[in-house]
C-alpha cells in the first residue's frame, strides 16, 4: 500500500509511509494517563485531537494579534483580517474550490447544512417537492430537512442500504423523480465507516439537475477530496474531525448558487448599507456571516488543513487503512463481536456489539484501560433501527494511532467480556 | 471479577464504601457484585398484569429505552416492572428499585427517589438508612456519565405516577 | 469613586481601585509594538483583548482532556462535558440567570438575535405585527428584524434618539400599540456610548405584556448585569467584547419562552430521538444547540467572565470611567472636534469626528503611533445618518487602559491634524 | 508633514520608491505630497454638466459614499467629475483618475483601471508607464485597509461605463 506513495513530505518517512512515532509528538494530549493508563484514543470519529500547530496558531493569534476583521485601519486588526481571509483561501485550495468567495465560515457541519436547508431551499420548496437523503445520515442532515419538510410540505424520501451498510445506487436512482429538490449524501459514515459513491451519485443528479449536498464531516480527516472532481454542490465540513479546534466549519457551493441564496442570519458584516427604509447585503462570502467570525477558529482549522497536507493524506489514509484491517481481523475472531458496517470501500471506523453487553458498560470498563471508545447511537439512529440495535460501540482511527494501541484495545475488551460474563 | 491489581492505579477492593476521590473510581466498585447479580438475574423484569400506570423511559444519549409498570392498591405500590433493553447500571437499578417500592405508600416512593438522587449527588454523604440495599447503587456517583443510568427507572417511574404514560425523555435533570 | 468600593479582590488594590499596572501582565498582546511603538490598543468595543487565563483554558482544553461532549462514557469526554457544562453555570452566575438551562450558547450576539427572530417569532408573527426597536441598535439588532418583517409582513417601528444620542423614552412609550409584540433594545450603545434604562424599559414593556430583548454586547464587559433585576426577557452577549474567545456567545431566555419556542437549527445535541416517521426534539438547553458545541470557546468565555468578577466589576467600571472623564474632558477642548454621543450615563466609548480629516485617514495615521481605534459606520449606519455624518472615528476603553495611553492618543490626534490641515 | 524620525522604526523620506516592506510602511509615503495636495484641491470633483454615464460607489465597510459621471463623445471620454465624501485616498485617487481618462477610450480605460489595479496588488513590479502620475497612489499598497479606497473611484467608473448607474456595493475583489 505504502509502496505507492512518493514525495515524502515532513512526518512522512522516505518510504512515504507516516512516521507515527513522530507525528504522536505533535499531540500533547497522547502523553496523558486515564487512570493510571496511557490513553488509547480511539473516539477520533467524535472529534480528533489538536496538534501543537494548530494549538499555537491559535494562541498566537491571541497573545500577538488579536483584533477584529474586516471593520478595521489599524494594524492589529489588519494583521487579523489578513490572517482570517488567508484562511479562507487555504481552505479553499484544501477542497479545491475554484474560488475562496465560495468559502463561508459556520459553526461546522450542522450549521452549514442549516443554511442550505433554510435559505437555499425554504423559500421556494413547494408541497410535494422532494428531498432525498440516505438511509446512513447523521442527524445533522435529516433533522434539517425534517423541519425544512415540515415548514414547506416537502417530502423526506430516504434511499436503502444493504446488510453492510452500503448504499444501494440503483435504488436511490430509482428514486429520483421529477420533484426531487436536492440529494443529500454522507462522504463517509461515522456510524458504519462506508464511504459513499459520491462522485457517482453526482453525475447520476447531474443529469437530472439536481443539486448534490454532501455531508463531509468524516471525509476530510481521512480523503483528499475534490469539490470539483467529485462535482457537487455543496461540500460541509468541521474542523473538530479533522484536528482542527471547536466551533469552525464551512460550507462551500458554488458561487452561482450562493449569489442566489438570500442571506440567513442578518447582522454586522453581511450588509453592504443599512437603513430603516431598506438595506443592501454585502457581497459573497460575507452575505453569509453575519457577525464576529470565529476569527480565531478559522485561523486553526487552516492551520489543520496545512498539517494535514504537510504530512500528505495519502499516506495519512494509507496508515490508518492498515489499523482498519488489522483491527477488522483480529475483532472478527472475538466471539459474539459483530462488526455493524462491512462496506468495501471503509473510512477507519469499526462499529460492533458483543453478545450480552452493553455497549455503555463496555465504554466505561474500557475506559478503565485507558481506551477512549464512543458508545451509543452515534447521532444516526435511522442505522441502529435498521441494524435492530439500540446502540454500538465504536473505535475511530486518527493518524496517531498504532497497532499497539488496537492490541491495548483488544486486551481491555476481553477483560470487559470476563468481568460481565 | 477483575483483580484489584488489574484495575489501575487503586487496589480498592469490593468493600461497601463508595469511592471518594477520582482516584478510586474503581470498576469494581462500580461493577459490584449486586449490580452484575441484579444485571444478570433482574428482579421483576415484566410488566405486571393488569398495571394501572406505566411510563416509557428513553435516554437521549445512549439510546436506551425501558417502560416501567405499577399495580397500584389505593396509594400503595402493590406490584411494580419494567421491561426494555438497557445497560447493566439500569437494569441493576430498575430491579433494586423495583424490590424497594414494593408494598410503599405513593408519597413514601416520591420520598425515596429524592433521597436516592442525593445520595448519588453526593459521594461524601454516608449512606441513606432508608434506602436500604439501594445504597450499593452509590458506587455509581463516581462515574459521572452513568448517573443518569441509575436515575432512568426511578425518572420513568415517577412519570408514570404523575400520569404521564408517554414520556419520551426523561433525561431532564432536576433544576439546580 | 473608589472609596465607595469594598471586597478587595486579585488585582484590585486595597483601595478597591483596580491595579491597572498589575493586569496589564495578564494580557500578552499588551508588550507588542506596532510600527516601533508600544501598542496602545483602544478598539475594545470591537473587541477585547485576551488575559492569560483565558487563554490557558483553552490551551488546556485542547492538551489535557479535548473531546466530544455529551455522548461520551469514556474519561476524557467525561471531564469535556463537566467543563462545558460548568461554564454553562458560571455564565449563568455571571448574568444572575435563575436557572443554566436557560443559557444557549451561540457564536455570539448576533446568533442569539436571530434565533430569537426566527424561532420565537416568526411562526407566529401576523402581517402588521410591530416589532419595536431603537434609533441607536447595532446592525446586529436591526437586520435580523428587517428579514423576519419581510418574512412575514410584520412592521419594523423605530424609537427615536435626542443629539446627545440618549433613547427618547416617553417616545417609545407612546410608539407601544397593541400590536408590539417585542422590543429591542441595545443595553449599551457601541456607537455612542450611551448605557440605556433598560429596566425602566422594561417595566414600561410588561405593563403591556410584551417581552423585551435586550442586547447586552457592550454591557458585559463593563457593567454587572443581572437579567432578574432588569426583569427582561432575551438577553444576549459576545464573549470577545468582554475578553473572551471569539466564536461564542450566549442568549438568555426566560425558560417558560425556551420551553414553548421551536427548535432553530436541527442536527446532532438537540434530539432525543430520530426516526423517519418523526423526531423528538431534546430538552434545554440542547434543543437550541445543533451539533458540535464550540467546547473550548465556552470553556474560554466561562474563564474570561470569572477573570472579570475576579476583578470586580465596580472596580473595573470605576477605573473606566476615570478614563472616559479624562479623554472626554482633553477631547472637548480639540479644535474642530465634535464628540458624538453626549448622554448623561456612557460607557467608556467616544466617537468623534474632527474637522476637515476624513476618519479614515485619521486612523491610518494614528495607527502609525501603536494607537488602534476603529472608524467607519461602527455597524450603526442609522446612527451615523441621524448625526449626518458618513463615519466616525471612536476610542473604547478596556479595563487595561492608562492615562498615559489616553495622553499618546491625543498626541497623535495632534499630529495627524497638522498633517493633513 | 513628520520628519522622518518621528514616523517610528524606518527613516523613509518622500522618495518615489514604492514601500517594499512592512517596516517601510511609511506614512510618509502614503500621505505624500501629491495626495494631500489632490486632497485638499480635488481636480473635476463635480459631476460634468450632462454627462451620460454615472454610478454610485459605495464602500461597505467605511461608509464612504461617491458618485462618479462621465461625459462621452463616441467611444472617447471627454469630461468626468465625481462627488462624495470620501477619504483623502479616495478622493486623490479620484483627482488622478478624472485627469488620466480625460480623452481617453472606453477600452484604454478599462485598460488602465487593469493596470492600475495591478501596480496596487504588486509592490515588487516597477512602475508602469502608461499609468504616468497614477503611479505615485502606488504608495497605498503599502497599507492593505486602503488599497479599497484607492479602487473605489475605478469600480465606479467601470460601473458607470457598464451601465450599472446604480452599484450600490462596489468593493468586490477580483476573482483570485
Ligand atoms: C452593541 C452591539 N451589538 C451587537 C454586536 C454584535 O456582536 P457579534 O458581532 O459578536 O455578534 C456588537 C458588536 O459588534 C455590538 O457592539
Ligand atoms: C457524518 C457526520 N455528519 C455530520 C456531523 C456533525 O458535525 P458537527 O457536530 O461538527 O456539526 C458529524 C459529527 O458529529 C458526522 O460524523
Ligand atoms: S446506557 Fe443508557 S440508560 Fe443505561
Ligand atoms: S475611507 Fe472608505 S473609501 Fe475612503
Amino acid at each position: 500500500m505504502s509502496e505507492a506513495l512518493v514525495n515524502p513530505e515532513p512526518g512522512t518517512a522516505p518510504t512515504g509511509r507516516l512516521d507515527v512515532d513522530r507525528v504522536r509528538q505533535d499531540f500533547p494530549v497522547l502523553s496523558r494517563q486515564v487512570h493510571g493508563k496511557p490513553l488509547v484514543y480511539l473516539d477520533n470519529a467524535a472529534t480528533a485531537q489538536r496538534p501543537l500547530a494548530v494549538i499555537e496558531s491559535m494562541d498566537r493569534f491571541y497573545r500577538e494579534y488579536n483584533a477584529n476583521v474586516h471593520r478595521g485601519v489599524h494594524q492589529l486588526s489588519v494583521e487579523a483580517s489578513e490572517a482570517f481571509e488567508k484562511a479562507r483561501r487555504t481552505m479553499a485550495g484544501f477542497i479545491n474550490a475554484p474560488s475562496h468567495r465560495e468559502i463561508i465560515f459556520t459553526r461546522g457541519t450542522t450549521e452549514a447544512i442549516n443554511l442550505v436547508a433554510q435559505s437555499a431551499f425554504r423559500p421556494s420548496l413547494k408541497p410535494g417537492d422532494e428531498i432525498l437523503i440516505t438511509r446512513m445520515e447523521h442527524h445533522s442532515n435529516i433533522v434539517p430537512w425534517q423541519i425544512l419538510c415540515e415548514q414547506t410540505g416537502a417530502v423526506l424520501r430516504v434511499a436503502p442500504i444493504n446488510s453492510a451498510g452500503e448504499l444501494l445506487v440503483d435504488d436511490l436512482a430509482g428514486m429520483i423523480t421529477e420533484r426531487t429538490r436536492l440529494i443529500g449524501i454522507v462522504h463517509v459514515s461515522n456510524a458504519l465507516g462506508t464511504i459513499n459513491p459520491v462522485r457517482e451519485v453526482c453525475r447520476l443528479a447531474r443529469r437530472h439537475d439536481i443539486p448534490v449536498l454532501v455531508d463531509g464531516a468524516q471525509a476530510t480527516p481521512h480523503l483528499e477530496v475534490d469539490v470539483q472532481d467529485l462535482d457537487c454542490d455543496f461540500y460541509c465540513l468541521s474542523a473538530h474531525k479533522m484536528y482542527g479546534p471547536t466551533g469552525i466549519g464551512l460550507l462551500w457551493a458554488r458561487e452561482s448558487l450562493l449569489e442566489a441564496m438570500p442571506p440567513w442570519q442578518g447582522g454586522g458584516e453581511m450588509i453592504s448599507r443599512v437603513s430603516f427604509s431598506g438595506t443592501v447585503y454585502n457581497e459573497l462570502p460575507h452575505k453569509f456571516e453575519a457577525g464576529t467570525p470565529n476569527i480565531a477558529g478559522a485561523i486553526g482549522m487552516a492551520a489543520a488543513a496545512e498539517y494535514l497536507q504537510s504530512l500528505g493524506l495519502p499516506a495519512v489514509a494509507a496508515h490508518e487503512q492498515e489499523l482498519l484491517d488489522y483491527a477488522t481481523g483480529k475483532m472478527e475472531q472475538v466471539e459474539g463481536l459483530k462488526i455493524i458496517g462491512t462496506a468495501e470501500g471503509k473510512g477507519p471506523v469499526i462499529a460492533f456489539t458483543l453478545d450480552g453487553i452493553h455497549p455503555n458498560d463496555l465504554g466505561t470498563i474500557i475506559d478503565h484501560y485507558g481506551v477512549a471508545l464512543r458508545t451509543g447511537h452515534h447521532c444516526a439512529m435511522p442505522v441502529m433501527e435498521f441494524f435492530d440495535v439500540a446502540a454500538t460501540a465504536r473505535i475511530s482511527f486518527g493518524l496517531y494511532n498504532t497497532r499497539a494501541e488496537v492490541d491495548v484495545f483488544l486486551d481491555a475488551l476481553e477483560r470487559a467480556r470476563k468481568m460481565l460474563d | 471479577m477483575l483483580a484489584g491489581s488489574e484495575t489501575g492505579g487503586d487496589n480498592k477492593s469490593m468493600s461497601d464504601a463508595p469511592p471518594q476521590t477520582p482516584a478510586s473510581r474503581s470498576l469494581d466498585a462500580l461493577y459490584k457484585r449486586i449490580i452484575l447479580e441484579h444485571n444478570r438475574s433482574p428482579r421483576n423484569a415484566r410488566l405486571p398484569d393488569g398495571y394501572q400506570a406505566s411510563a416509557r423511559g428513553f435516554d437521549a444519549l445512549c439510546g436506551d429505552d425501558i417502560r416501567v409498570a405499577v399495580c397500584l392498591e389505593g396509594e400503595k405500590l402493590q406490584e411494580t416492572g419494567f421491561e426494555g433493553e438497557a445497560c447493566a447500571v439500569t437494569t441493576a437499578s430498575a430491579s433494586l428499585m423495583t424490590e424497594w417500592v414494593r408494598g410503599r405508600r405513593i408519597d413514601q416512593v416520591l420520598d425515596g427517589a429524592r433521597r436516592f438522587r442525593r445520595v448519588l449527588d453526593n459521594p461524601d454523604q454516608p449512606d441513606d438508612p432508608q434506602l436500604g440495599e439501594l445504597n450499593q447503587l452509590r458506587s455509581v456517583s463516581a462515574f459521572p456519565s452513568r448517573v443518569r443510568n441509575a436515575l432512568l427507572p426511578w425518572k420513568t417511574l415517577e412519570a408514570a405516577l404523575a400520569g404521564k404514560d408517554e414520556v419520551n425523555s426523561v433525561t431532564k435533570e432536576p433544576n439546580p
